[in-house]
């Protein structure tokens, strides 16, 4: 059996960039304590309007920005549910989740009656043909600014110190004067904005085109790498590489002779117990940051 | 759900005169999923060629829903006659055409027709796969072939058999990789799997689901689309397309709607044959270009098909992940 | 302008939330409606009042509830207890394969032994798949969320790995199992409708669970539990033992309703048996309030809507989604204007002299 | 009076029917202590927190130096000069305690750390506390953070500072250094508004007294001229005379009084009635009882017995083992060797269930994690003793119910049987949980802090039933870290340090000098 290292970690890096945009997102929003499970419909969405967008335009940047636009706006939507209106944050997520994924599909049925569209333009790869280096620009920006980025102004500016206040105690935050609505509605919309950009990414980078259930559940396996990461930017990257390269492996594996008993089924499963193993070896308990799932209202 | 939707009370409205047959379809699936896009393409060009009038609903994904909305129609669309696809929910769908014995039900299945008007039908690509894979098999340098599928299901497989068929006949010592991503729509990871082909030494791709083509495009390397002419997705890298035409399974349907009822296996009418399926033209201005001669060996077998004189084996076993079509 | 709390709130405020909330999705699915081609008015009736003019209509929304009513009290009973079981999903998909094994195996069993026998294997399934992060959270203490929300992609791939490989069916060689044994296919409730005794089952479960929840001591502790676990512990409740049996339960009503779904509808496993029953538990349980009636009551309207939106689509000929986009608005609509109905707005009299510094 | 500093008018605050702020005006000139006295749910907190922009009043203005002003947060507030201490920390328990007192002047950029370190030092030297700034202030003692609660409102120069309880949670001490730290800002030239129960501390820091009752302003009075009594009074309702007439009626009582109005210095009153302790058989008995927690021993071979009739005080500055002491008695905490009997019984390795029902009774000073706050007073009445409740598997709710009407009743509890206990003042929560551990009829109770944060109405009444219980034949073991209460209480009174016990003395033996001495680890009795 043959495995193409550099293949594989090319894959790798392919298949971890939705997650660590969307990932680091989600990280964000839940370090001021609102667990976002919008972030499937997000995603969805961001992909669409990407790819709408670009489609009409003609250049995938405006796609992006579109995306970005689209993203700000959801995550305002599930502020205004969850912050403002203090609602249920499960409820909230996965209703926005339905009603996003909803009208995504609903536009594409009007605009595009069953047929398969395709962009002109897309995102093309740099350094093509070096397996490993012929990636996105925006796996590049993921990896090299996103992370790096979000790791230090979490860890050392102000905004790190009111969403990390806010997510641990409301009444903290508040007698210190800091806006617990204000650095929540920021976070979601900020964090919202990035898994737009995991989302787009998947149309305007990856594909070109749009179909029907494009995220295929890459937002869960967001939620879950967070908690996994433990709220922590540099271990949520870890996660989706861990859960990337399994995947990459395993496709590469499949087609090895080596596996041709093996069901390929399981080789599909073994990213999410690669995660959970992980979570296993490394996992003492999680602390849920104190806020978490709560609304905070002053009397 | 209709792509439009155009407002209707009932009976009356959709497209056409009222004198025209009423042929409602209803999808498991979501239009968007090629197959049942197939079928309702054919159907809507049947409604604008004013041969009948068409409605349709579409994404009853459970079998429960299926069988709700087939008896809702049945009951109050007064539809001549309905089509749709019953995989995974065949029972159902026979369940209401027993009610129901005055109107034809044509359904896409795997199981066989019913007395007296559940007649079934099939998309029998095996001959354009055949000849897609006599191409590939000219094409290949590295004598390594790709192909991602949805999953190994009946149609699908005997698809992906006939391709390798049709490859040993231009490359017999030649190896074809498949993989399945267990899904009807998720092309990133069809692309993935894709590219993975491409690393394991692939140098022709066959797209069995999207995504495919945008993994070849970029490894710039020649791939066979599915469904639809998808040469315009990719006009450098697609060599050709299996196509699948229900028009001639629709007027088979027509037939039965304006007449009686049968229960018959439509799947002769997606033949290649009958013109119930093609390959798309080949584009020989694809990457590394198309042999000549290789475009004659296929029009050869294509003719010997088109009169009978040859007609592909179907085989509808899973296929291995990896095959040596010498040893096929 | 400002909500201030309310001092006691008025017995007309609930349902009137209620119906503000249905008046405001009406309103802003008249816009999408319209793109559609469809008159408004007319697919409002059909969503919400068509299917339960018919008695027939009623006993398709009772049908269509069933699998809600059992994931959705499945998890609210683990949420009670502060186990937060996003698995419901993986463990009705496990349950489905139990009851498929049994009924495929023993395919000529008489029905009084057949239908127990399926239930307590669908239950088995469930229960099983519950275990392993149930387990990983007692005794190596990792979190549930990510482990269940993981399991369901993989209770999947378990269903579809079966059906491609050794349950493929054996006449059509498709990849859905073969029929389970007649005596497996659960009786209609009311003759000629296509309600099943799951419905019944479903029922029971909601029943005993909420009697147990709501007047016995264990329904005590398993509160306190979820609601202040030092506290529970401080008052003698073993709280890691309390949220390990009620994932069990709750992987266990999972299950159950995996069978219901297989014995009483599909009479076979197929890989799309589920349709997100499991996710949209987590809505039923939650807006339910956890509670038993809650539960039951969120089922019952998302069963109508769903019937509501096929019928639209078909009949007025719109897309489908328009279904999935009026039931997910209607639901935070619902949601918002019961959480509005604790305030009252008041207009605040600028008395201070405002504007200062 | 000076131009006052701050000048409250017509505050006035409701919360759905109930008035907590009724029309409430008044004045702090600048280098002023007022001190603020109320029973607990008075409307103490609220008014402070309307002043800090924590509650939008429903009417009133405020005014800082004359200026009206519109704080509608505590941003505003700050802005304005004031800083405060509430009641409830609110400290971010994973930050260090730079970040904590920083955090309020943060902006978004870059924050840097070593400059914020220096400052936040400078202000610990400024305010007179020290405390090592790296540390998690989820890691500090209760004392440890208030102090940094403190440097926190002071980080940002004020000129009015709000302390709202300052001193409930705090050892003799710390609460000395507090005191500290507060003459210090008064003598700057600061306004400073206290709230407190505890008349004695009033008595000693304050300038002026200010009284809340039921939301209203009901007296203003000079500290140095009003009598305890007169306080007492006005928070209570009713006329000074019947405060002293109950105050004089019985000994016991009288104590309590004393104690609470803090007055309850120098020898214990001699009225003590001897109690045949050394006759009465033990219902608690630790004997060579090592714990430890984290790796190192927090308890080291503890003999200690209380016997029935009798009330044993536990002394000793926080840290050295008594809360441990609780948690290991309350089965929260496991016992590492040495046994632990209640009435006779083994129970070293006992869970709450055994220990409950061998006679065990607990009050701990975490009152918080010892109810369900969004779960009903009725149903916090009987979380420890459901299966008494329960008929053929189904709960008795009407039982339930009578029983929590009776609790209410018996125990004066400020609420319904269905209200939920998270909306209860401090005071009633206590009361509640007084209800339950007595409900049993425990052989020994384990109270820890009793009376910590209560008005001197539930302090009085908290102390009645202790000495009740002790009357009624059962024995108690009293760990409390306001002397006085101790001295008032106890019979005789047990001094832990480092852990140890390191010495024990009869209550009238129990002079604060000795007691101080033995606390801070000198001697060996
Ligand atoms: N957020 C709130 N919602 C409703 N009622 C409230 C709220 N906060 C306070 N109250 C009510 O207002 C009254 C005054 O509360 P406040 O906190 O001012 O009492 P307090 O004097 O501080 O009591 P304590 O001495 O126990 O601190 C109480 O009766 C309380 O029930
Ligand atoms: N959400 C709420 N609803 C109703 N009343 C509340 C609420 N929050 C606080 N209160 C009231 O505010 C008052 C003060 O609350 P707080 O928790 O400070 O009581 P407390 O007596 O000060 O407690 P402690 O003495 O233990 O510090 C209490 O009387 C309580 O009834
Ligand atoms: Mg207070
Ligand atoms: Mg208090």
């Amino acid at each position: 059996m043959s495995i193409n290292l550099l293949a594989l970690i090319g894959a790798m890096l392919t298949i971890a960039t939705p997650l660590v945009w969307a990932g680091i997102g989600e990280l964000i929003t839940e370090r001021s304590g609102v667990l976002n499970l919008s972030i499937e419909g997000t995603m969805y969405l961001g992909a669409f309007i990407g790819f709408l967008a670009a489609a009409r335009s003609g250049s995938p940047w405006i796609g992006l920005l579109a995306a970005v636009v689209g993203g700000v706006l959801a995550g305002a939507l599930m502020g205004f549910f969850v912050v403002t209106l203090g609602l249920n944050q499960h409820v909230s997520g996965l209703g926005l989740t339905l009603l996003l994924i909803a009208i995504c599909e609903f536009t594409f049925r009007l605009l595009y009656a069953g047929d398969r569209p395709t962009l002109d333009d897309k995102f093309r790869v740099l350094f093509r043909g070096n397996e490993v280096l012929g990636q996105h620009w925006l796996t590049y920006v993921g990896f090299l600014v996103l992370a790096p980025a979000a790791w230090w102004v979490l860890r050392s500016t102000g905004l790190g110190m009111r969403l990390h206040a806010v997510g641990e105690s409301f009444e903290a935050a508040d007698v210190a004067g800091i806006s617990v609505t204000a650095t929540r509605y920021v976070a979601l919309m900020v964090g919202s904005a990035l898994m737009a950009i995991g989302g787009a990414f998947l149309t305007l980078a990856v594909l070109g085109s749009f179909t029907l259930d494009i995220v295929s559940g890459r937002g869960w396996v967001c939620i879950a790498l967070v908690i996994f990461a433990r709220w922590r930017v540099w271990p949520a990257v870890l996660g989706a590489l861990i859960f990337a390269g399994t995947d990459a492996l395993q496709l590469q594996l499949a087609i090895t002779s080596a596996f041709d008993g093996v069901p390929g089924e399981l080789m599909l499963a073994l990213p999410y117990l690669a995660v959970i193993a992980a979570l296993a070896i490394g996992g003492r308990t999680v602390r849920y940051p104190g806020s978490y799932l709560k609304a905070y209202r002053r009397a | 759900g209709g792509a439009t939707g155009e407002e209707s009370d009932g009976g009356s409205g959709g497209s056409g005169s009222e004198d025209l047959p009423l042929i409602y379809g209803v999808y498991a699936t979501p239009l968007e999923e090629p197959w049942d896009g197939a079928i309702h393409a054919a159907l809507q060009e049947a409604a604008d060629d004013g041969e009948i009038r068409y409605k349709h609903v579409d994404d009853l994904s459970t079998s429960d829903a299926m069988e709700r909305g087939l008896r809702d129609i049945a009951a109050n669309e007064e539809p001549d006659a309905i089509i749709g696809d019953a995989f995974a929910a065949e029972e159902a769908v026979r369940k209401v055409a027993a009610e129901f014995p005055d109107i034809p039900f044509a359904f896409g299945s795997g199981e066989k027709p019913v007395e007296p008007n559940m007649s079934v039908f099939d998309n029998w690509l095996q001959d354009p796969a055949y000849l897609s894979g006599m191409l590939a098999g000219g094409m290949t340098k590295s004598d390594t072939i790709g192909i991602v599928g949805a999953m190994p299901i009946p149609e699908v497989n005997r698809i992906v058999n006939a391709f390798v068929l049709g490859v040993k006949e231009t490359s017999p010592k030649a190896t074809v990789k498949v993989s399945f991503i267990n899904s009807f729509f998720d092309p990133a990871a069809a692309k993935q799997a894709a590219q993975a082909h491409i690393s394991a030494g692939a140098d022709v791709l066959f797209a069995e689901r999207d995504g495919v083509i945008a993994a070849a495009e970029e490894a710039d390397i020649p791939v066979v689309g599915m469904m639809v002419d998808q040469h315009d997705e990719a006009p450098g890298h697609v060599i050709t397309s299996l196509i699948w035409h229900m028009r001639p399974t629709v007027d088979a349907v027509i037939e039965q709607a304006t007449g009686e009822p049968q229960a018959v296996d439509l799947g002769e009418f997606s033949f290649m044959k009958v013109g119930g399926s093609e390959l798309a033209e080949i584009n020989t201005d694809v990457v590394g270009g198309v042999p000549d001669e290789l475009v004659a060996k296929v029009e050869k077998v294509k003719a010997a098909i088109m009169d009978g004189s040859f007609t592909t084996p179907v085989d509808e076993a899973a296929p291995a992940s990896s095959i040596d079509v010498s040893k096929k | 302008m400002k909500f201030v709390l309310r001092g006691h709130e008025p017995r007309w405020l609930a349902p009137v939330a209620v119906l503000v909330a249905v008046l405001v999705t009406l309103a802003l699915t008249a816009v999408p409606i319209r793109l559609a081609g469809a008159a408004p008015l007319a697919a409002y009736e059909r969503y919400l009042v068509t299917p339960l003019t018919s008695t027939n209509g009623l006993y398709e929304v009772l049908l269509t509830a069933t699998p809600l009513l059992f994931t959705g009290i499945a998890v609210a009973v683990a949420f009670r207890a502060g186990y937060w079981n996003i698995g419901a999903e993986g463990q009705f998909l496990l349950g489905a394969i139990g009851t498929t094994w049994v009924g495929t195996t023993f395919t000529d069993l008489p029905p009084a032994v057949a239908l127990p026998l399926g239930f307590l294997a669908g239950m088995a399934g469930g229960v099983l798949w519950a275990v392993v992060p149930a387990w990983l959270k007692r005794h190596a203490g990792i979190d549930e969320v990510v482990t269940t929300l993981l399991l369901n992609p993989v209770a999947l791939l378990v269903v579809q790995g079966l059906l491609n490989g050794p349950w493929r069916n054996s006449s059509s060689g498709f990849t859905d199992s073969d029929r389970l044994g007649s005596g497996f296919d659960l009786p209609a409730l009311v003759p000629g409708s296509r309600v099943h005794w799951g419905f019944a089952v479903a029922i029971l479960v909601i029943v005993v669970a909420g009697v147990v929840l709501a007047r016995t001591a264990v329904g005590v502790r398993i509160k306190a539990a979820g609601q202040s676990p030092r506290a529970a512990e401080f008052s003698g409740v073993d709280v890691g033992r309390l949220q390990w049996r009620c994932a069990l339960v709750s992987g266990g009503i999972a299950g159950l309703g995996g069978a219901s779904q297989v014995m009483g509808v599909q009479h076979q496993l197929t890989a799309g048996i589920s349709d997100g029953y499991g996710y949209t538990g987590v809505i039923v349980a939650t807006l339910g309030g956890l509670a038993a009636i809650g539960v039951v009551l969120v089922a019952l309207l998302l069963g109508d809507i769903s019937v509501g939106a096929q019928n639209v689509s078909l009949v007025l000929q719109v897309p489908a989604q328009l279904g999935a986009m009026f039931s997910a608005l209607l639901l935070l609509a619902v949601l918002s204007a019961m959480s509005w109905r604790r305030y009252r707005l008041q207009w605040r009299s600028r008395s201070r002299s405002g504007g200062s510094r | 009076m000076a131009r006052p500093l701050l000048e409250l008018t017509g505050i006035t605050k409701r919360y759905g029917d109930l008035l907590a702020n009724d029309d409430v005006s008044l004045r702090v000139a600048p280098g002023e202590v007022v001190a603020m006295l109320g029973e607990n749910g008075a409307g103490k907190s609220t008014l402070m927190k309307v002043v800090y922009g924590l509650v939008r009043p429903d009417a009133g203005t405020i005014a800082v130096d004359g200026t009206p002003l519109d704080i509608a947060s505590p941003k505003d507030a700050m802005a304005a000069g004031i800083g405060m201490v509430t009641q409830e920390f609110s400290l971010v328990e994973t930050m260090t305690v730079t970040d904590n007192i920083a955090l309020s002047g943060v902006g978004l950029g870059r924050v840097d750390r070593a400059e914020t370190r220096r400052r936040v030092v400078e202000a610990m030297e400024r305010v007179g506390v020290t405390l090592d700034p790296d540390r998690l202030v989820g890691s500090l003692s209760i004392g440890e953070r208030q102090r940094v609660e403190i440097v926190k409102a002071l980080f940002h120069d004020c000129r009015v500072v709000i302390l709202d309880e300052p001193t409930a949670v705090l050892t003799p001490q710390d609460v000395r250094a507090l005191f500290e730290t507060v003459r210090r800002l008064r003598t700057a030239g600061l306004g400073i508004l206290l709230v407190s129960h505890k008349l004695r501390e009033v008595a000693e820091i304050s300038d002026r007294v200010v009284v809340l009752r039921r939301g209203r302003l009901v007296g203003e009075r000079a500290t140095a001229t009003v009598r305890d009594e007169e306080l007492a009074a006005l928070m209570m309702g009713g006329s000074t005379d019947e405060v002293a007439a109950t105050t004089a009626s019985g000994d016991g009582e009288a104590t309590e009084l004393e104690a609470a109005v803090g007055m309850a210095g120098g020898p214990a009153p001699a009225t003590r009635r001897p109690h045949p302790a050394a006759a009465a058989e033990p219902v608690l008995r630790l004997s060579g009882l090592t714990v430890s927690r984290g790796g190192r021993d927090v308890l080291r071979g503890i003999d200690l017995t209380v016997r029935g009739g009798e009330i044993v005080g536990l002394a000793g500055v926080s840290g050295n083992g008594q809360t441990e002491l609780v948690e290991v008695l309350s089965a929260t905490l496991p016992v590492t060797s040495g046994t632990l009997e209640v009435a006779g019984q083994d129970v070293t390795s006992a869970g709450v269930g055994e220990r409950l029902a061998a006679g065990l009774g607990r009050l701990t000073e975490d009152r918080r994690g010892s109810v369900v706050p969004q779960m009903s007073v009725e149903y916090n009445l009987v979380l420890e003793d459901l299966p008494a409740y329960t008929r053929r598997g189904l709960l008795d709710r009407t039982a339930v119910r009578a029983h929590a009407e009776a609790m209410i009743e018996r125990f004066d509890i400020r609420a319904r049987p269905i209200d939920a206990v998270a909306t209860l003042s401090g005071g009633n929560m206590q009361k509640v949980l007084l209800a339950r551990a007595l409900a049993r009829r425990p052989r020994v109770l384990v109270v820890a802090q009793p009376t910590r944060g209560l008005d001197i109405g539930a302090y009085r009444y908290v102390h009645q039933q202790l000495d009740e219980l002790r009357s009624e034949g059962a024995g108690v073991l009293l760990v409390s870290e306001d002397l006085d209460e101790l001295r008032a209480l106890s019979d005789r009174v047990v001094v832990l340090f480092g852990g140890e016990v390191v010495g024990e003395l009869p209550v009238a033996e129990a002079s604060p000098d000795r007691l101080g001495v033995l606390m801070a680890g000198g001697g060996s009795a």
